[in-house]
């Protein structure tokens, strides 16, 4: 047995997104965030988009340029606080945004990514961040149904990658990008580096290849994932 | 190994095809390894948590730390990985697995599998079986035809508690190849020097035939 | 800053097991279970345990001294198939068994791991593996509710361990260890090997030490964990 | 850096005790890293996935991979471990750190925490600060006394949405270190120059003093 195969053309694998998709975007702050898979995708043009990304970034870096080119219509994050361009386009009723606690945007991301319907917890209960979800009681004590989050596509950045995807990622540029490799039905995957079948030891992979679609590898790297200098 | 077995085999090994990821359940289904030809891109799950199977090691070749879920001692290949169960089974339930195949008690003509409990007899528990019956997208059953008593496994309604409904498309066994259709089963395939009557009268269900020729295998 | 470190005498930390405990232990089939744990629990005589492991190992093998000395009163489990004798037992009525679908009781403790209340699943929908649990509604879909499961003690088996208790495991070894080293108030680890702070990547850590209390450092290894000629 | 800031890091910084693992919250708290004996053992948490976190690094020598959740360049020490988010937060939640130090715009008398959104001011989204106040096992808050415009932060009630309720234990300021216990804010010790008198002006509650002589810091 050999191992199928899924190297992939950048401009091949965006062109799959399609108006009013779903699209979730690996990265916290610049690490993970698959900044060339995303100007591909401005490039590509498709709007309407829903975005799944921990933060939006800072102003004209990652998915702000989505924002930008008015291609986002709703944003399932965690916190703008680094975006003041973001904050201007929620506030000004431009995109519709809803916040997740940070670790619930987690879960519900790798429950969708597990076929399971929603977690259940107490993150919130008790507060506005509680309001219009549903609760459920489990052995007397109350709890939020956090639903499962799935998208039709995912856009991740990763270290080094095998050619059947297997996917390793460097230090803290990990966060979201495992989850989000589980949770897509197409997972498009830029890579620093590709390897060959063999080359990354199995028990140091961390997303395995099963979940991934198309591996698209980076040439030089853009100055948009260099130390920011602020 | 009979004639009959080893066709059979052969047979469900044409079941999997380039790019595929597949669970080969315990029993009959993990013997399909050995008739896949040795260049087809594909990758095999189990669900202990190793994707890349590599071919099963005698004991003084084997790892102690690496065995499938049916504690067979097995190896890696170019591009294997390892996981927690959790993971393994993330793949499972989110169709990440293109097929299964499975062993089977019953299968009834509406798909419905049963393979994991036989009241008072045999209840060794449910294992990771409901899930790949329950979540792949494409589940396919490989048995003998019949039990050892010689009744009938394909019925118009299992009598055992179930593994999954609706969830099983085809079924493998030494005497033919039965699709499960809106319809019920249809035969599609005759094992070597098997005849249609016979098939019949080992199924406990009606077996509609094709319009074209069976071909045999 | 360095690191707290955390080795430990194993009769110490078996020492913390009381009568009536529920206790996870790591493994599926002889890779991964710690039988020199399972060894020590069975000379510290604690009794009336509730144990969560995916099966039953082998007659004579892991649990089954726990089960042979009659210390287990209730067994969660997936799937016994390889022990006759822990069959007998729940046959009998000696010990009491609740069968979980093997990734859902995965889920259940990583769940308990992560401080949420339950995961919901349509696993066994329809069958009677769905009897008795309570069943919730989200986006107008049938889910059962499947309750976080929490341990006071978890035993882990891993190959390697540093000071502070980063944990890795070897090939198919690692199974429901990464989880259950989630899911319990003290979690105790028996290890291989035992290397220094820093020793390990920092990316290739299975089990991060935090969620670690005490590693216990493995002599030479037992029978108990070579090839089991069948 | 003031001489009266500095006092109250350095004072929060004896909060973190031997073997303790804690997350220090963006903003003034990650500074109280500077504080910290170079031997102390204990683990500093990062929920964008870090164990051991080690000094914040200059530009030059950065990792440009390498950043806490505030977004600052650090470092590694020996026996760090990076992990995904989900993982983080399980540590969070399933109550693993022992301690985590937050800033706070009101902290109520039976310990509430509001420090996330001023309705038609500031509304960034949570990120993870309830996880940490809700689910830490200690929860302190490190703040200043007053806001900018002087009003107290201490309050009988929160007036903004809370982050979390009951939760803070003890809030280390610029003026002094206060108690939450079940009757309300304890003063448990002052800053050098601050009198009894100008805390109790500066907190919007009833603040009691305790029998004993009061400890400066």
């Amino acid at each position: 047995m050999r191992l199928p195969e899924k190297i992939c053309a950048m401009e091949d694998a965006i062109a799959q997104i399609r108006d009013g998709d779903t699209v979730m975007v690996g990265g916290f702050g610049v690490p993970g965030t698959p900044m060339t898979l995303i100007r591909a995708l401005v490039a590509h043009g498709a709007r309407d988009l829903t975005l799944v990304k921990n933060d939006a970034n800072e102003p004209g870096m990652g998915i702000d340029h989505l924002l930008q080119s008015g291609q986002v219509a709703r944003l399932i994050t965690t916190h703008l606080g680094l975006n003041s361009h973001a904050i201007g386009l929620m506030n000004s009723g431009r995109i519709a945004v809803e916040f997740n606690a940070q670790g619930i945007l987690a879960e519900r991301i790798r429950a969708g990514g597990s076929g399971l319907g929603a977690v259940l917890s107490d993150i919130g209960l008790g507060t506005e961040l509680a309001e219009g979800k549903q609760v459920v009681q489990v052995a007397g004590q109350d709890y939020l149904v956090e639903p499962a989050l799935r998208a039709g596509i995912a856009l991740i950045h990763a270290e080094r990658a095998d050619p059947f995807g297997n996917l390793t990622y460097a230090a803290t540029a990990r966060n979201f990008n495992p989850l989000m490799a589980m949770a897509a039905d197409q997972v498009i995957v830029e890579v620093e580096e590709i390897v060959p079948l063999g080359a990354l030891p199995p028990e140091a992979v961390h997303t395995p290849g099963v979940f991934v679609d198309q591996v698209v590898p980076l040439g030089t790297l853009s100055g948009e994932y260099a130390v920011v200098r602020r | 190994m009979s004639d009959a077995k080893t066709r059979m085999l052969r047979r469900a090994a044409r079941e999997i095809t380039p790019g595929m990821v597949v669970n080969l359940g315990i029993g009959l289904p993990t013997q399909v390894v050995n008739h896949l030809a040795p260049d087809l891109p594909v990758c095999l799950h189990t669900e202990n948590g190793l994707t890349g199977i590599g071919p099963t090691l005698p004991p003084e070749r084997a790892d102690r730390n690496l065995i499938d879920a049916g504690g067979a001692y097995v190896s890696e290949v170019p591009g294997s990985a390892f996981f927690d169960s959790a993971t393994s089974f993330a793949m499972v339930r989110a169709g990440r697995l293109d097929l299964t195949m499975l062993g089977a008690f019953e299968v009834s003509e509406t798909g419905d599998l049963a393979n994991w409990k036989i009241p008072g007899k045999f209840s060794p528990g449910v294992g990771g079986g409901i899930e790949l019956a329950q979540k792949a997208r494409r589940v396919v059953v490989l048995s003998t035809h019949t039990d050892r008593a010689g009744n009938p496994k394909l019925l118009t309604a299992c009598t055992l508690p179930l593994t999954a409904r609706n969830r099983v498309a085809r079924v493998f066994t030494d005497m033919a190849v039965v699709d499960v259709e809106p319809g019920g089963f249809v035969l599609t395939e005759l094992a070597e020097g098997v005849s249609v009557a016979e098939v019949s009268e080992a199924t406990g269900a009606p077996l509609r035939l094709p319009d074209t020729a069976l071909p045999r295998f």
